[in-house]
């Protein structure tokens, strides 16, 4: 008996084949871009004034903060888990910051805190899912309630004004470098480097690795448990990023901010292409996301849209594009089995 | 041969619970040489490799690496030693690429400390070239059947140059061709130092390949000899504990009306144009190399897959495509090739996952009756010979072939009049194969007509009344019970189309 | 079948207060060691934070003891379980910024029947559920002063938009609708009202609603904020962005924060009563009612601490008076 | 073994503990108008979760309850406010919220799309359809006779309507999950839906209908809190959604499907109710309510966990 070799012809089938498979992962990001450039245009069609200076910068600016937990958020969704109390942390961080600056803290150290707090509560977070062990859901979603409670326990009615803060760090939230503004350039730097990161060091593979199936890495050798750790940490590290940031921007915070948000920076995740199963996806497809529902917002406020109708159009696109990506993904499968066996 | 094995265990006890799956075992594998590890299932082969794995830590006894005793606290630190582990059961992310798969954690390295994805994947294609395997190491391995799944693992194992090479039932999803093209590669690393453990429940393949054999039964250590001085009936003996009747006991039964028939049946990509029947009381086989497409026609016409095109008829009833409920109707019953993903929910109890093909006939009233649901398992256990502690354990729990054995009680529960087994004695020990066989044989007796997929030549000439093979999606032969000879049934499987 | 009009035609349930019977003693002294509770539209809004300090201080005033309670979200259902547990403790009056009004109406009808007194203040529940209503400002001074402020602002031309809370927020509807009827008169055909943008008194809701409001209207003249929060909000927007002196922006906002902006020049007036006198006669309200110095008719009267004497409207409404307008020559004078 | 330290056995002794130190400790707790009361307003939630129950074993989840609850009370609203009878409204809008519900299924099902995204999708998508249907209107006064039925004793008993239908549904659904083929199924699609499928269990067709399922209860909840309330807003049960799933989540349903029971997620629907209305008459602030509730989360999940931890470790020790 002797095994046969590979018939000629069968290696073409096998790349073209593969060409596809990657056409449809990029394509995950490509059909991300596509809807975003069809978006801007109709909108910029409509009325003008969507693609003026002041419009895109604001579009970046509200972007640049979802995005940034957005990134966090895939690092832990990638490892099959989840992370439902980034919301929180971003409101404990913005107060916390907030506060401590406003009784004449200096501005690095303040930020420096706020990451840490952030870091902190991912810290905790991390510590039960990956050592006890315990559903990333059930956790996260109690430590949403106990840093919601400790934010506004801290707070307790307070409100932080913009003229207690130190002119520098509104100037971070505001200010723009070359035309460009600050914010949007903090997150394309995080993301470039936590993308960077998951797609070309091992140890960045291995968050997939976990993700795709927690069991096989374990006996393959993968520290599980700290990789999950890290990636708990990235995500409330960049939460508290995310505070620091939103107080820069806004100015004004109140014992609530980002109040809610875990479900939207789970939705631009998912939009993105990243698999709430894990294993599937990158920051730069989330990032996308979040850029693609922040923009849906603005362009429906643009598109004169009647308040009441505006969430539910929001939903609905949101739907498409899941569906839309759903639809592509099988189509192609299917294109690769007829298109003949390996 | 140096003076200490190279890893070795000492008197070493494991257990789960109230099962004691390892008693004071030992035993020693040297470099150059070949170790087989032979036992009936449940006898605590696996245990004893995911112990030598790092997976589970002995209660009792020690591990000892060249002579030193060595404690793993987990895989990676046995892997650190130089200990590469094929384990029974698929362990692969299906999300990442073959390529990435074979490579984890040991990536090769560009400028930056980076991944060097282009030579990544020709580490792949070469290894895949020595196993003789055509897989594109850029697909995800989702999807990967079963066997080529086997085969990442087996070329996952063999990057690592490990010293020591430990291989749970490597072959048992294989076909001869890819077998004998592991052993090659396999006889070569033995020749350049490396220790090889080797579980394989086909007693054959000991034969050709190992040196030594240790065998377990019940979780103790039974012998630990030279494989030369062996007969096949000594070793059963061994792990048996007596002597085995026949392994392949077809007998020839009264064969009925038409009982599945198979017209043009083509799933595009997959397999075309398959047409075949089967009566009652008779055995096909269908064999043919692996990825010929047979588990997708079985897949097929128990409804899990669509077809494109064709005809499914059961007892002169056509099947509508693409329902397993009403194929079960029709009385068909299909036991997978996957078992942990296809046949069984792992965390459910034996008696659970026996009961779950019947949860109609189960009823009394509008509730299920657990006395009728247990009764139905116990039964089935019994005649299966099922080895359990209680019925109400987690299937999970019980070793590879027991686990086998669940799922064709779950089947044949179901009293089927067409029986689709595919790989039916998968990771079955000798005597279990011998009672499968019986028990497929008996059914056939009785009015039931078989269609079986086998990679084990030997049990597909010795078994089947007639042979289909497949090649390439399509059926290349068609071969009656008389002219099945292992040449024509491969011949016929791996002629090139002109 | 059971229709709307079926019920409303029905015979009215009996009206008002089940103690309506009592008569008012003007002269009553005011009880000591009196049991309040403020029952926010939501604890964390600094706004109603002032007022509720600001009653619990009055109410040591005359001896008696406030306590602050409420949900952190500015919903219903989540105010009724409050009420629910007030009722139970045994409270002599209930003071309530009510979410709803008549999603509270129930849980409110079984604690007066229970002898509890209930003043609501900022946002009013159906009448018919509580005892009185203290009333920050006449509605629709509040609504229609809003509109002149404005006018006077652009020259009473061009277009405009309103900011406001949630869409279900009953005191911001209530205004909303006077703004309009204002709009209506010939004064200000000039001026158009184009938009309603809600900002879910969610500082960061507010502040992007704002953005949109100018990209999609870039002819907007003018935008009125009735809410602390979207005010605040919107003048950060305006001040930062290229909008800053083209969009005049007014509303109703507190002084400390709004100083900044007005400073700056982005908002030139903005009004508001004082939230500290709002919770401080809520307070001496509720106090008068349990004493028995006032029943909640119409007419009657009562002394308000140092807000002096106060005299109970039409449907049982005490107006706190009149908005006061907010400007750079004025505003260093407050704190709150 | 572990037979005593299951997860909602725990829970079930938490509530016990709860009720009896409310009892002894805090005063009003224990009568019943409080009781009454506590167990009323649990009402929707308690159904809900019944529902998302079903699912969660089934290893699917439901996000967009509440957007269909806050439909439905927007329909209800809406059509009374226009004249339509309030028995015809009643089935009408719980038609809608099948239909709800249907969407989802088929959205999961047809097109294979994992349940959280697109609920996700349909949280948003459904709340802004209530919006779009009663705009920032209030509708209230409903027929006496029925914002009775939704706050009322059943004579006789301290156990308000709402509460003995959650009770009579309660049973069944028990029944249903935990006795008949049907409950087997859910159990087997959520642990290993694969393997499910292969043994002839109709998961596309059974996920379909627990979907539909949870989108007509949640509708029907809508139609109780509305006229519980008296008052039909767009926003109503804004957030209910995590509430359920704390509760859920609480009774030991594992997110990854295949485990669980219904008795764990009554006492934890319970258990976050009571303990709630006891932190409320203690004068327990609002923000340590919400760190208790997150914290009992945690501990509900770290106890059983720690304890297998350390009780091999015990015996260990001779
Ligand atoms: N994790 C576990 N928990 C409990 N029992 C276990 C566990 N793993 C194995 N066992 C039990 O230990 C015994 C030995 O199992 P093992 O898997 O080692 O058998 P095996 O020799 O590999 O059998 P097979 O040939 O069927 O693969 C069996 O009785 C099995 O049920
Ligand atoms: N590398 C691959 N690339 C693309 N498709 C693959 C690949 N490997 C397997 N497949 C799919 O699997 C099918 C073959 O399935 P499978 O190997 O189960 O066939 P089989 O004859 O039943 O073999 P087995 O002996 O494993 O039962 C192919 O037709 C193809 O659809
Ligand atoms: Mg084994
Ligand atoms: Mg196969």
């Amino acid at each position: 008996m002797t095994a046969t070799a590979a018939p000629p012809g069968r290696e073409v089938g096998a790349r073209g084949a593969r060409a596809l498979v990657d056409l449809v992962f990029r394509a995950r990001e490509l059909s991300l871009v596509a809807a975003l450039a069809v978006l801007v245009a109709v909108t910029a069609g409509i009325n003008g004034n969507f693609l003026s200076g002041q419009g895109v910068e604001d579009i970046l600016l509200n972007t640049a903060i979802l995005a940034l937990l957005a990134v966090g958020q895939s690092v832990v969704v990638i490892t099959r888990n989840i992370d439902l109390s980034v919301g929180s942390v971003v409101g404990l961080v913005a107060f916390v910051t907030g506060d401590v600056l406003a009784r004449g803290a200096g501005l690095v150290p303040a930020v420096l805190l706020g990451v840490a707090v952030g870091a902190a509560c991912g810290l905790v977070n991390g510590l039960l899912v990956s050592f006890c062990r315990v559903p990333a859901l059930v956790v996260t979603l109690g430590t949403l309630y106990v840093i919601q409670g400790l934010d506004h326990y801290i707070a307790h009615g307070r409100q932080i004004n913009a003229v207690d803060l130190p002119p520098a760090l509104l100037a971070l939230g505001n200010g723009a470098v070359l035309g460009v503004p600050y914010l949007p350039l903090i997150t394309l730097a995080v993301m470039l480097a936590v993308g960077a990161y998951l797609r070309a060091y091992p140890s960045g593979r291995e968050f997939y690795a976990i993700g795709s199936s927690p069991e096989a890495a374990r006996l393959a050798g993968v520290p599980v448990r700290r990789r999950v750790l890290a990636a708990y940490l990235v995500s409330g590290g960049l939460a508290g990023l995310g505070g620091v940031l939103w107080l820069a921007r806004f100015g004004t915070v109140v014992g609530d901010s980002a109040n809610g948000w875990e479900l939207l920076v789970v939705s631009a995740v998912v939009v993105g292409g990243v698999a709430i199963t894990g294993g599937v996806g990158s920051v730069y497809g989330a990032a996308l996301g979040a850029l693609l529902l922040t923009t849906i917002g603005s362009a429906l406020v643009v598109l004169r849209v009647n308040p009441f109708w505006q969430q539910a159009i929001t939903g609905a696109l949101l739907l498409l594009a899941i569906s839309v990506d759903r639809v592509l993904a099988v189509r192609v499968a299917r294109l690769l089995r007829k298109g003949g066996r390996r | 041969m140096s003076a200490h094995p190279t890893l070795a265990l000492a008197g070493v006890s494991k257990s789960f619970g109230a099962v004691r799956a390892l008693r004071d075992v030992s035993i020693e594998l040297h470099a150059g040489e070949a170790h087989a590890l032979a036992g009936e299932n449940g006898a605590g082969k696996s245990t004893l490799v995911k112990t030598l794995a790092g997976v589970h830590r002995p209660d009792q006894g020690r591990i000892l690496l060249d002579g030193e005793p060595v404690v793993f606290t987990g895989p990676a630190d046995a892997q650190q030693a130089g200990v590469a582990v094929i384990y029974q059961e698929p362990t692969l992310f299906p999300d990442l690429s073959v390529a990435e798969n074979i490579v984890m954690g040991r990536q090769p390295r560009r400028s930056l400390g980076r991944i060097d994805r282009a030579a990544m994947r020709a580490a792949a294609r070469e290894l895949f070239g020595r196993l003789g395997v055509d897989l594109d190491p850029g697909r995800p391995t989702r999807g990967l059947s079963i066997a080529d799944q086997q085969l990442v693992e087996i070329a996952k194992a063999l990057s690592r140059d490990a010293r020591v090479l430990v291989m749970d039932e490597p072959t048992a999803a294989l076909s001869g061709a890819e077998a004998a093209r592991l052993f090659s590669v396999v006889e070569a690393l033995r020749e350049h130092g490396c220790a090889v453990l080797f579980i394989s429940h086909r007693l054959d393949e000991i034969f050709a390949l190992c040196q030594r054999v240790t065998t377990l039964r019940d979780g103790q250590w039974i012998a630990s000899e030279l494989v030369a001085g062996l007969t096949h009936d000594d070793l059963v003996r061994r792990m048996v504990g007596r002597d085995l009747g026949a392994l392949y006991p077809k007998q020839d039964a009264a064969v009925g009306d038409v009982a599945l028939k198979v017209e043009r049946l083509t799933r595009e990509g997959v397999f075309t144009d398959v047409s075949f029947e089967v009566r009652r009381g008779e055995i096909v086989a269908l064999a043919g190399l692996v990825g010929a497409g047979r588990s997708e026609v079985a897949r097929a016409i128990f409804g899990i897959d669509r077809w494109d095109a064709g005809t499914v008829t059961v007892d002169g009833r056509e099947l509508p495509p693409g329902s397993p409920t009403a194929a079960m109707g029709a009385g068909l019953a299909l036991v997978p090739e996957d078992r942990r993903q296809q046949g069984l929910v792992m965390e459910m109890s034996i008696e659970r996952n026996i009961g779950l093909t019947g949860l109609r006939s189960l009823r009394r009233g509008a509730t299920i009756s657990r006395r009728a649901e247990r009764d139905r398992a116990a039964d089935w256990a019994a005649r299966l010979r099922l080895k359990f502690a209680r019925l109400g354990d987690g299937v999970g729990v019980l070793s590879g072939g027991n686990q086998q054995k669940v799922v064709l009680a779950k089947w044949l529960a179901t009293e089927p009049s067409v029986l689709i087994v595919d790989e039916p004695t998968r990771g079955i020990d000798v005597g279990t194969k011998a009672e499968v066989h019986r028990l497929l044989s008996e059914l056939a007796g009785q009015g039931i007509a078989v269609l079986m997929i086998s990679s084990d030549l030997p049990e597909v000439l010795g078994m089947a009344d007639r042979v289909l093979v497949m090649r390439e999606g399509r059926l290349s032969a068609e071969i009656p019970r008389a002219e099945a000879t292992e040449e024509s049934v491969m011949n016929a499987a791996t002629r090139r189309a002109a | 079948g059971t229709t709307k009009s079926s019920v409303t035609s029905a015979p009215a349930p009996a009206p008002a207060s089940s103690s309506a019977a009592a008569e008012a003693d003007p002269n009553a002294p005011l009880k000591e060691g009196l049991k309040l509770a403020f029952l926010p539209k939501q604890i964390n809004n600094p706004y109603e934070t002032i007022v509720d300090n600001a009653g619990i201080e009055a109410a040591k005033e005359y001896k008696g003891e406030a306590k602050e309670v409420g949900p952190s979200d500015a919903s219903a259902s989540s105010q009724i379980s409050y009420i629910n547990t007030l009722t139970q403790q045994g409270h002599d009056a209930i003071l309530i910024a009510a979410n709803d009004a008549n999603a509270v109406c129930g849980p409110l009808q079984q604690a007066r029947a229970k002898g509890i007194k209930v003043v609501s203040y900022d946002s009013d529940a159906a009448p018919e559920c509580r005892d009185l209503f203290i009333n920050q400002a006449s509605s629709e001074e509040v609504g229609r002063s809003q509109v002149r402020l404005l006018a006077d602002l652009i020259g009473k031309k061009g277009e405009i938009a309103i900011l406001s809370a949630t869409a279900n927020a009953t005191n911001q509807n209530t205004w909303i609708t006077y703004m309009k009827d204002e709009l209506t008169k010939p004064d200000y055909k000039d001026m158009k009202l184009v938009k309603v943008a809600y900002g879910d008194d969610d500082d960061q809701k507010s502040f992007t609603e704002t953005q949109g409001l100018l990209q999609a209207y870039p002819n907007l003249k003018g935008i009125i904020s009735p809410t602390t929060v979207g005010v605040s909000a919107a003048a950060r927007y305006i001040s930062g962005s290229k909008y800053k002196g083209k969009v005049v922006l007014t509303g109703l906002g507190t002084p400390n924060q709004m100083r900044q902006f007005v400073k700056d020049g982005t908002v030139e007036k903005f009004a508001l009563w004082n939230p500290k006198d709002l919770g401080y006669l809520a307070s001496y309200a509720a106090a008068a009612l349990v004493s028995g110095q006032i029943t909640g008719a119409q007419g009657e009267t009562f002394k308000a601490g140092k807000l002096g004497e106060r005299t109970i409207g039409a449907k049982g409404e005490v107006i706190l008076g009149p908005p006061f307008t907010f400007e750079a020559a004025n505003i260093d004078q407050f704190d709150f | 073994m572990t037979r005593v330290l299951r997860w909602d056995v725990l829970v079930g002794a938490l509530l016990v503990a709860v009720f009896a130190a409310g009892s002894l400790g805090v005063p009003g707790f224990a009568t019943t108008g409080n009781l009454s009361f506590a167990l009323g307003d649990l009402g929707e939630i308690a159904l809900i979760a019944l529902a998302m129950t079903l699912l969660v074993v089934a290893a699917e989840v439901d996000l967009s309850v509440a957007s269909v609850l806050g439909l439905s009370s927007a329909l209800v609203g809406a059509l009374w406010d226009g004249g339509m009878a309030i028995e015809t409204i009643i089935p009408l809008v719980v038609l809608v919220g099948a239909v709800c519900g249907l969407v989802n299924g088929l959205l999961v099902t047809r097109l294979g799309l994992p349940s959280l995204a697109v609920t996700i999708g349909t949280l948003a998508l459904y709340r802004g359809l209530a919006y779009v249907v009663l705009g920032d209107k209030a509708v209230a006064q409903f027929p006496p006779a029925y914002t009775a039925l939704a706050v009322d004793d059943v004579p006789g008993t301290p156990v308000p309507y709402p509460v003995a239908l959650f009770v009579l549904l309660a049973v069944v659904t028990g029944v249903v999950l935990h006795a008949t083929g049907f409950g087997r199924a859910l159990y087997a699609i959520g642990a290993q839906e694969q393997a499910a499928f292969f043994a002839g269990i109709r998961v596309k067709r059974i996920k379909l209908l627990l979907f539909t399922l949870s989108g007509t209860v949640a509708a029907f909840a809508g139609v109780v809190f509305t006229l519980r309330y008296g008052s039909a807003r767009a926003d109503n049960g804004l957030g209910v959604e995590l509430a359920v799933i704390a509760a859920v989540l609480l009774g030991g349903v594992d997110f990854d499907g295949g485990k669980g029971t219904l008795g764990g997620v009554i006492a934890g629907v319970l258990l976050i109710g009571l303990l709630r209305n006891l932190l409320m008459l203690g004068d327990v602030s609002t923000e340590i309510q919400s760190i208790v509730t997150g914290l009992l989360l945690i501990v509900s999940v770290l106890t059983p966990r720690l304890v297998s931890v350390v009780r091999p470790a015990l015996k260990g020790t001779p």
